[in-house]
């Protein structure tokens, strides 16, 4: 136990479409390994870290999978694409049916696909983000505060994630106001959009006020850009505006107009500002995957409890389990493995005051108009989960 | 004006020219004659800088072994291939049109010839004036390889074998109007293999076999060289 | 109304995105029978290095400096390394530029990083270049420039009052398009250059013999090709987004506006990006599917067909893909393409 | 009997040019027929309608009998017509052996299976060595025919086109660009290759022509201008000053 | 051209394939770890696929950006049949069956597709593959009933235990590969010795002279077309039952890319080139990627040098060199390829220390650790590092240029005495 070295593998994508996000992710958590290594963590364990450049290919990422098991990894970490999520979940399982006493837990950072944590839900997955339809929850509240929102446009990427958004915009938002109105939905097919100018175009016509989209990467960038060229002058909802590149491609656009919802934001304060400040020197790179140091924290506490490092024991002791993090305490649930944390929804603009903090040297930042605790965020599962015999 | 001394050629490997030496003076028509494979064409091709050649090119007192193709043609050496080469995605007026050096645009300014002298040397050749020279007959083919030759405006133009496929009549023509270029102060080298015709207009004749010249002579020479003729020429 | 305007606007703008995108590709593309994949990266470089220009001379100096610049690499490529693939064929010429479209990525990140770039239009070129107001009593007005705030909100919220502002860039954008039409035209139609490798593609010794300089026609070709991407890029990373990506998202659209507009014809490729503009465009306004026609038509559908989603796909959800779809019919009803030459 | 081939009023144009006016011709089984013309005036056209390289405008073109125009070329073929290329037609890449046998395949009714190795194909090999000798390319079998020299590949065009053994052969211009020696030998070859079938032959060689054929059709402006025997077409004074000009003498002179 | 150049010598031919199908047995017993049975597995996999591509592009002329999508679709068919066995465990047959399954897919797309693309040739050919894939593709990701959108569709290929087989271990499944590669390598071998393969010779040579000798060209190409989609499609089968899921990626336009780019790398002149074409992309994606973060720099690099140096591909550097052996001229060439293998494992040692330091500067940061190369490490922070890396590269490419032109002489020399030879022996003859 004490002193054990604990070797978790990455398998994500640093070359290609979401290579830059997976680049900062990977060195986010060469980070934390060190920080949380040794004295950093109750079992007093030493995390090792790598990431396998996945080329945001599952089958790659099956082969990347094997190759870790054949280092001997029994810990795997994954985030972007809901594609690579699905087809690692569903290799972990058949790899740990097939051999008993190698298992491998499969730590989710950043996938937010619900069916992970719902129809296809598993015992060696657990999610540290918050899946799609909590923070959809958490955005409709807001827009429950917002009487000015009555005209609500959806425009998405046509893919599982796209297509979620929108599906728990429409379920969730009317459950919580009525009134609204959804005046028309897009799905358009992933980074094939040069020019979403006919799209601003439709929506003005369609008279919304409001846009929610899930997109991200340039598509989020362009259709900002072109909402503001477009004269569209409403609120956006997002959930991706401060993954890398997005920031600097954005700039002042849509400043005081674009939200996004998330697990953290810029300006958490305490502990970690003292960890972003430190990241930024170490790397020049913004740190904004908050989901990586409690994966550290809560991995640690569950070594602790279990008394070993074996994934099974640690799997169990996760389970349920409570801990405290830089924004208070946050629970793995058992019944599905989806971690219920609070959420913030923060608004894009010009970074000062309280909240200095801004990424990619925009001098643009998000300042959090609203945050809520696990409870409201937290939504039902229909997980039926398969538990190995104790 | 041209001079050749002690010239030989490869293709790659094999030596096809053994130190091939004669001169082409102004205003000549001499006819290169000679059986086939015997390198009349690398011959060609070696003036005008196409095959890897070793020896002496002069052309009017300067060297231009080494030069590259265009830098040659440009020296006022004119070239029909025997390959007729014409660009068949283009129309006839267009593969004229090429003929033409850079800088000489619009009909010829300064060229001895014009669009017009040329539809009148070959009528055929007007009435396809626009079609794609891809589908001309083989032998409205070879006219325009020899017309598009002229609009460069050459002092000098070497003709690879031109009566090739084209009908008695016209091959009598072509005899008249390479006279005609001679009239206009215009050299010609004649790779011919109808004896008759290179007889009949050239002012001398060279004979070429096995990668040399064997002969040297007016017209009436070779006709008195019986020798010559059997061993090189003939059957 | 002022719907439709907009979106011909849009359309016609996207469309001339389109051909400034792919001028340069009709140039080497249908005259030397390139497919030059790497197309796409230069136009890339170009906007990378008219961001880095910028930054010292200003824009207007970048949109000269750029594209030059793009131009003597290609040129560079051409003689160093395309010249000497080139008398193995089309394939291995496709495949060097295919292997150089990964070279340049890779150095694009290694010097600008892996994020996107903020290249920002110059002032002038930020903000509208008129705006377009629907009011509901008195009808469609246009005002150039920025609208004022006021007249975009009526006294009585009754009315409703709708100002939609055309881009500047997007002004721009179109401008420098109708340019490059008119040089890539001059180039073609004034001067024999088009002759020349037209005429080299088959006899290259022939047209030397005739006193042409073969080989540095090639080479001014492609660099003038590269050269007109590098300006593409330079309006177009600053209209939109400058980033590692951008090469891979214009890929093979610029394909399909040469090959729809027919091989060897600069007029084919720019009626077919209009068309390919138009039309996706509009199409992004049309919700009908399969499943609402059927319906319209009074056909009705078992609720496992109604949520089928083949049968759900809208119109404009396809939009981006019509282009292609596009692409197939013509080549197959119409291999030239619709002014071309000839056939591939 | 029905001709080996017979044209009735065939006509064709390119856009508003018309290059064949008219044509009717009828050539008889196992006749030679050499078609002389000046350039241009539609000959090596005749033979595109004939072998279906382009449809006729209107007429008709009847293969023993048997309606053959509009069809496409590899119907004609199948029907027993082959044509040789005034510009050498082969296949490059593949070797002398190999063009030969692609010139047997079909005729052999081998089709487009993939059921049966070449190599097993024990009647098209030996048709295509034996090919082989007749064109006398055994020693470069395997030699690319892209390598072949211009002499060697001309024989090997007439060899593809008469691998088929199709009864109704067309050559244009087979002698083209050879000298004379070549030529001699040639003709002997051709005479040798095509006995008992049907010849139509383009040739401005006047030597080759009236060595080899056994009537001569004028073409001259796209109508066939005569159609008789050598010697009265050489009598024809309109074909003289049509086409032959004074050289004929000569051109017969140099002759032999 | 047929792979094995003199036919006369049928022994030959039995060692070569002796020797192919022995080093299927035993790869995966000599790299016996998880991962290199699964590589060996896609290599199996790639093989087929390169082979049944080069039917169009090396046999065909036909240049098509769309090969993934008859893989792919094999694929996804397979997959489906697969889940559609009977609820629980699919049986051993069915399993064994299921790359058939595949390849009848395949195998009717081909037919269907192919008939639009085949009736031309050229590029146009190649432009419509381009909008046809692109097409297929986008429909996957907006019809995920059939293509299961982003997840795709995974399955189960364990079946209840048969004489001790269940396909779950991997090892199991390779086998099953290695046999289906053996047979599909040795029946598009065959069919390039067929009238079939022969004409679609023809075909790529000369289509309009086909017309000519009784062949209708765009039935040639279309027949081929299904042949090798059918190959394809097999492929496609083993490539489901190996990874057990099918996703949008597998009609990707980029998997089309790279069954082009290894093909010609490989060499598509010959048959065999493929092969080699197969193991290497396998080796790009699986373990150059894992080797240096800047493998697509030097991929693209490698690329460009070899269409430029080597436009026949590896396939003809060796044939070449076979050539020379057999004029028993090799031995003399040996000295040189070892001096041009030294001093260019200089250069490269040079240079790749350049890149990956100054990767690892970009992506890392300027405060990141230094980096470890080959046992080295390399500090970006430290100038001597630097220099010391660019003197290397410097002395390597100095000496390799030296070499390679003492070998380009003693090259140009022998092939100037085999020319000879061979003029010499077509007299003889
Ligand atoms: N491209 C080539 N590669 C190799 N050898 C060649 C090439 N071209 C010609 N030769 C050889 O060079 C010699 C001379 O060829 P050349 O063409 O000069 O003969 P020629 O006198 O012009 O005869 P022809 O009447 O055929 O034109 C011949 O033996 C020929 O085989
Ligand atoms: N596809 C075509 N389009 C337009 N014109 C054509 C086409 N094919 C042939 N021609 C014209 O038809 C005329 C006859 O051509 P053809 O090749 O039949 O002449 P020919 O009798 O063979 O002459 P030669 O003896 O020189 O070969 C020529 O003027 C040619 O330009
Ligand atoms: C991290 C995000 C940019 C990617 C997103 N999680 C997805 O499902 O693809
Ligand atoms: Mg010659
Ligand atoms: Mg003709």
């Amino acid at each position: 136990q004490q002193g054990e070295v604990v070797k978790i593998v990455r398998i994500d994508p640093l070359s290609g479409l979401l290579g830059p996000v997976g680049v900062n992710q990977d060195k986010s958590y060469k980070f934390f390994a060190e920080k949380f290594s040794g004295k950093g963590n109750p079992a007093g364990v030493k995390f090792e870290f790598e990431t396998i450049d996945n080329k945001l290919s599952p089958a790659e990422s099956l082969n990347a999978l094997k190759a870790a098991i054949d280092k001997g990894v029994r810990y795997v970490a994954q985030g972007n694409g809901s594609s690579v999520a699905l087809a690692l979940i569903d290799a972990i399982n058949k790899h740990n049916e097939r051999n008993p006493g190698k298992e491998v837990l499969y730590l989710n950072d950043s996938a937010v696909d619900p069916d992970l944590t719902n129809s296809k839900c598993s015992f060696w997955h657990f999610r540290f983000d918050a899946d799609t339809s909590m923070k959809m929850e958490a955005i409709a509240s807001f827009i429950k505060t917002q009487p000015d929102v009555k005209k609500i446009y959806i425009l998405g990427q046509n893919y599982s994630h796209g297509v979620q958004v929108a599906k728990y915009a429409k379920e969730t938002i009317k459950r919580k106001r009525p009134d609204v109105e959804f005046v028309g939905e897009d799905l358009h097919p992933l980074a094939q959009v040069r020019d979403f100018a006919p799209y601003i175009a439709k929506l003005k016509a369609s008279g919304a006020d409001t846009l929610v989209t899930g997109n991200w990467g340039s598509d989020l960038s362009l259709l900002v850009k072109a909402a503001n060229e477009g004269g569209f002058n409403g609120k956006i909802f997002t959930y991706y505006t401060g993954v890398t590149g997005t920031p600097a491609a954005l700039g002042a656009n849509g400043a005081g107009r674009v939200y996004q919802i998330g697990y953290a934001h810029y300006n958490m304060g305490g502990q970690m500002d003292q960890w972003m400040k430190e990241f930024k020197a170490k790397y020049n790179d913004d740190f904004y995957t908050a989901s990586i140091p409690r994966i550290f924290t809560v991995l640690g506490a569950a070594m602790a409890k279990a008394k070993s490092t074996d994934p099974v024991k640690v799997a169990q002791a996760m389970e349920g389990l409570k801990v405290n993090t830089f924004n208070g305490e946050i629970e793995m649930r058992k019944t599905d493995h989806q971690l219920q944390q609070p959420l913030y929804l923060t608004v894009w603009q010009k970074a000062g005051g309280k909240h200095p903090y801004s990424p990619e040297n925009t001098g643009m930042t998000l300042v959090p108009v609203a945050d809520y605790p696990n409870y409201v965020s937290s939504t039902p599962t229909s997980c039926q989960m398969k538990r190995p015999a104790k | 004006m041209l001079k050749l001394e002690n010239l030989h050629a490869y293709y790659g490997k094999s030596h096809v020219l053994h130190g091939v030496g004669f001169h082409v003076a102004p205003g000549e028509i001499v006819a290169l004659l000679g059986r086939n494979g015997s390198g009349r064409s690398t011959t060609a091709k070696a003036i005008m800088g196409m095959v890897h050649a070793e020896g002496v090119i002069e052309w009017k007192g300067q060297p231009i072994l080494g030069k590259k193709p265009f830098e040659i043609a440009h020296l006022g050496l004119g070239y029909v291939p025997e390959s007729r080469d014409i660009f068949p995605k283009l129309t006839v007026h267009q593969n004229l049109l090429l003929g033409q050096k850079r800088g000489g645009s619009g009909a010829g300014k300064g060229s001895r010839w014009s669009f017009d002298d040329m539809y009148a040397m070959f009528p055929r050749l007007a009435e396809r004036e626009n079609t794609e020279a891809g589908v001309l007959s083989g032998g409205e083919q070879q006219m325009l390889t020899l017309c598009r030759t002229l609009m460069g405006d050459p002092d000098l133009i070497i003709i690879d074998e031109p009566t090739e496929g084209l009908a008695p009549k016209i091959v009598e023509l072509v005899g008249e109007y390479l006279k005609k270029l001679k009239a206009r102060g215009i050299s010609v080298l004649l790779i011919e293999q109808k004896l008759t015709i290179a007889m009949a207009i050239s002012d001398r004749v060279l004979v070429m076999g096995h990668g040399s010249i064997v002969f040297d002579g007016t017209p009436d020479q070779l006709r008195a060289d019986a020798a010559t003729r059997k061993e090189w020429l003939e059957v | 109304m002022e719907f439709f305007v907009i979106s011909m606007l849009n359309g016609l703008s996207y469309g001339l995105l389109l051909f400034m995108l792919s001028s340069g590709l009709t140039l080497i593309f249908s005259m030397m029978g390139v497919l030059n994949f790497a197309h796409a990266s230069f136009y890339m470089l170009g906007a990378y290095l008219g961001y880095t220009i910028s930054r010292y001379t200003g824009f207007w100096a970048a949109l000269v400096l750029a594209p030059l610049a793009v131009g003597a690499l290609g040129a560079l490529f051409e003689r160093s390394a395309l010249r000497k693939v080139h008398k193995y064929g089309h394939v291995p010429e496709l495949l060097i530029t295919f292997g150089l479209s990964y070279v340049i990525l890779e150095l694009v990140q290694l010097v600008w990083g892996r994020l996107a770039l903020e290249f920002k239009p110059p002032e002038v070129l930020q903000g509208p270049a008129f705006t377009l107001i629907k009011h509901a009593s008195d009808g469609l007005s246009l005002v150039w420039g920025q609208a004022a705030p006021e007249m975009c909100q009526a006294a009585d919220a009754a009315v409703r009052v709708v100002c939609s502002p055309f881009p500047a860039t997007r002004g721009f954008l179109m401008l420098v398009a109708i340019v490059m039409l008119g040089a890539v035209w001059l180039l073609l139609t004034r001067t024999r250059i088009g002759l020349v490798i037209q005429a080299a593609l088959t006899h290259p010794d022939a047209v030397e013999a005739l006193g042409h300089n073969v080989p540095r026609v090639f080479m001014l070709v492609f660099g003038a090709g590269c050269a007109l991407a590098g300006l593409a890029g330079v309006i177009g990373g600053s209209t939109f987004l400058t980033e590692p990506a951008m090469a891979a998202t214009v890929g093979s659209i610029i394909f399909v506006v040469v090959v729809v507009g027919g091989m060897g014809s600069l007029a084919g490729a720019f009626l077919a990006s209009l068309l390919i503009g138009v039309i996706q465009t509009f199409a992004v306004a049309f919700d009908w599917s399969l499943g609402s026609a059927a319906a319209r038509m009074g056909i009705a559908l078992s609720p496992a067909l109604q949520d089928n989603s083949l049968l759900k796909l809208t119109v404009s959800q396809v939009a981006p893909m019509l282009p292609y779809l596009f692409l197939v019919l013509i080549l197959i009803f119409r291999p030239k393409g619709l002014l071309g030459a000839r056939e591939g | 009997m029905s001709c080996a081939l017979q044209l009735k009023d065939l006509r064709k144009s390119f856009g508003k040019t018309q290059i064949i006016r008219g044509v009717n011709l009828a050539v008889q089984p196992g006749e030679r027929v050499a078609v002389i013309g000046p350039n241009g005036a539609g000959k090596s056209t005749l033979f595109n309608l004939i072998s279906g390289r382009f449809p006729p405008s209107s007429g008709e073109v009847l293969l023993h009998g048997a309606r053959i125009d509009g069809k496409k070329p590899y119907e004609i073929n199948r029907l027993g017509l082959s044509r040789s290329f005034q510009i050498t037609n082969i296949f490059p890449k593949l070797s002398v052996f190999e063009n030969l046998r692609c010139g047997v395949l079909w005729s052999l009714g081998y089709r487009y299976t993939f059921l049966k190795f070449l190599a097993k194909l024990d009647d098209a090999n030996a048709r295509a060595e034996e090919l082989m000798r007749q064109i006398h390319l055994e020693r470069k079998r395997d030699v690319l025919a892209m390598n072949l020299t211009y002499a060697e590949q001309r024989a090997l065009e007439i060899g593809v086109t008469i691998a088929g053994g199709a009864n109704v052969v067309l050559l244009d211009e087979p002698t083209a660009g050879m000298s004379r020696s070549e030529t001699e030998h040639f003709i002997d070859l051709i005479r040798e290759v095509t006995v008992g079938k049907t010849l139509l032959t383009v040739e401005h060689d006047m030597g080759v022509v009236f060595g080899l054929a056994d009537k001569i059709a004028v073409v001259v402006y796209g109508e066939v201008l005569a159609f008789d025997t050598p010697e009265a077409v050489r009598a024809n004074t309109r074909v003289q000053e049509a086409y032959l000009g004074s050289s004929v003498a000569e051109s017969q002179a140099q002759g032999h | 051209m047929p792979a094995i150049q003199n036919p006369s010598s049928l022994r030959a031919r039995w060692i070569i394939w002796g020797a192919f199908a022995l080093a299927l047995l035993v790869a995966p017993w000599v790299f016996s770890n998880n991962l290199s049975i699964t590589i060996l597995c896609q290599i199996g996999i790639a093989i087929i696929a390169c082979l049944s591509y080069n039917m169009l592009l090396g046999q065909g002329g036909m240049l098509s950006f769309g090969h993934a999508v008859y893989t792919g679709l094999g694929s996804f068919i397979a997959m489906h049949a697969l889940n559609a066995a009977t609820g629980g465990k699919p049986s051993v047959l069915l399993v064994v069956m299921l790359p058939l399954i595949g390849g009848l897919a395949g195998l009717f797309f081909a037919v269907l597709l192919g008939y639009v693309t085949t009736r031309r040739s050229g590029t146009t050919f190649a432009m419509i593959t381009l909008g046809v894939a692109e097409l297929v593709f986008a429909m996957s990701l907006m019809i995920p009933e059939f293509f299961g959108g982003e997840g795709g569709i995974s399955g189960n290929r364990m079946t209840e235990p048969f004489m001790g087989i269940t396909f779950g271990p991997q090892r199991q499944v390779y086998y099953l590969i290695a046999v289906y590669t053996f047979i599909s390598v040795a029946a598009m071998y065959a069919f390039t010795r067929t009238p079939l393969g022969r004409m679609l010779n023809a075909v790529r040579d000369n289509p309009e002279r086909v017309e000519f000798v009784g062949y209708n060209a765009q039935r040639v190409r279309y027949l081929a077309f299904i042949v090798a989609g059918f190959f394809a499609g097999i492929s496609g089968g083993l490539a489901a039952l190996n990874f057990e899921i099918v996703t949008a990626e597998v009609v990707g336009a980029a998997r089309s890319g790279s069954y082009l780019l290894f093909t010609f790398l490989g060499g598509a002149t010959f048959f065999f080139g493929p092969i080699i074409g197969a193991v290497l992309m396998v080796l790009a994606f699986v373990l150059f990627s894992e080797l240096t973060k800047a493998w697509l720099l030097y991929l693209g690099l490698i690329f460009m040098l070899m269409v430029m140096y080597a436009p026949g591909g590896i396939a003809s550097l060796i044939m070449m060199n076979v050539r020379v052996a057999a004029f028993g001229r090799l031995r003399e060439l040996l000295g040189h390829y070892l001096l041009m293998a030294v001093t260019g494992v200089v250069a490269l040692l040079g240079l790749s220390a350049l890149i990956e330091m100054i990767y690892h500067r970009q992506l890392e940061g300027a405060g990141a650790p230094a980096l470890r190369f080959l046992g080295m490490t390399l500090d970006g922070g430290n100038a001597l590092h630097w220099l010391a890396a660019a003197a290397v590269a410097a002395v390597g490419m100095a000496s390799f240029e030296w070499a390679r032109r003492r070998f380009a002489r003693r090259w140009h020399v022998v092939q100037e005495y085999i020319e000879h030879e061979i003029k010499k022996r077509e007299v003889a003859a």
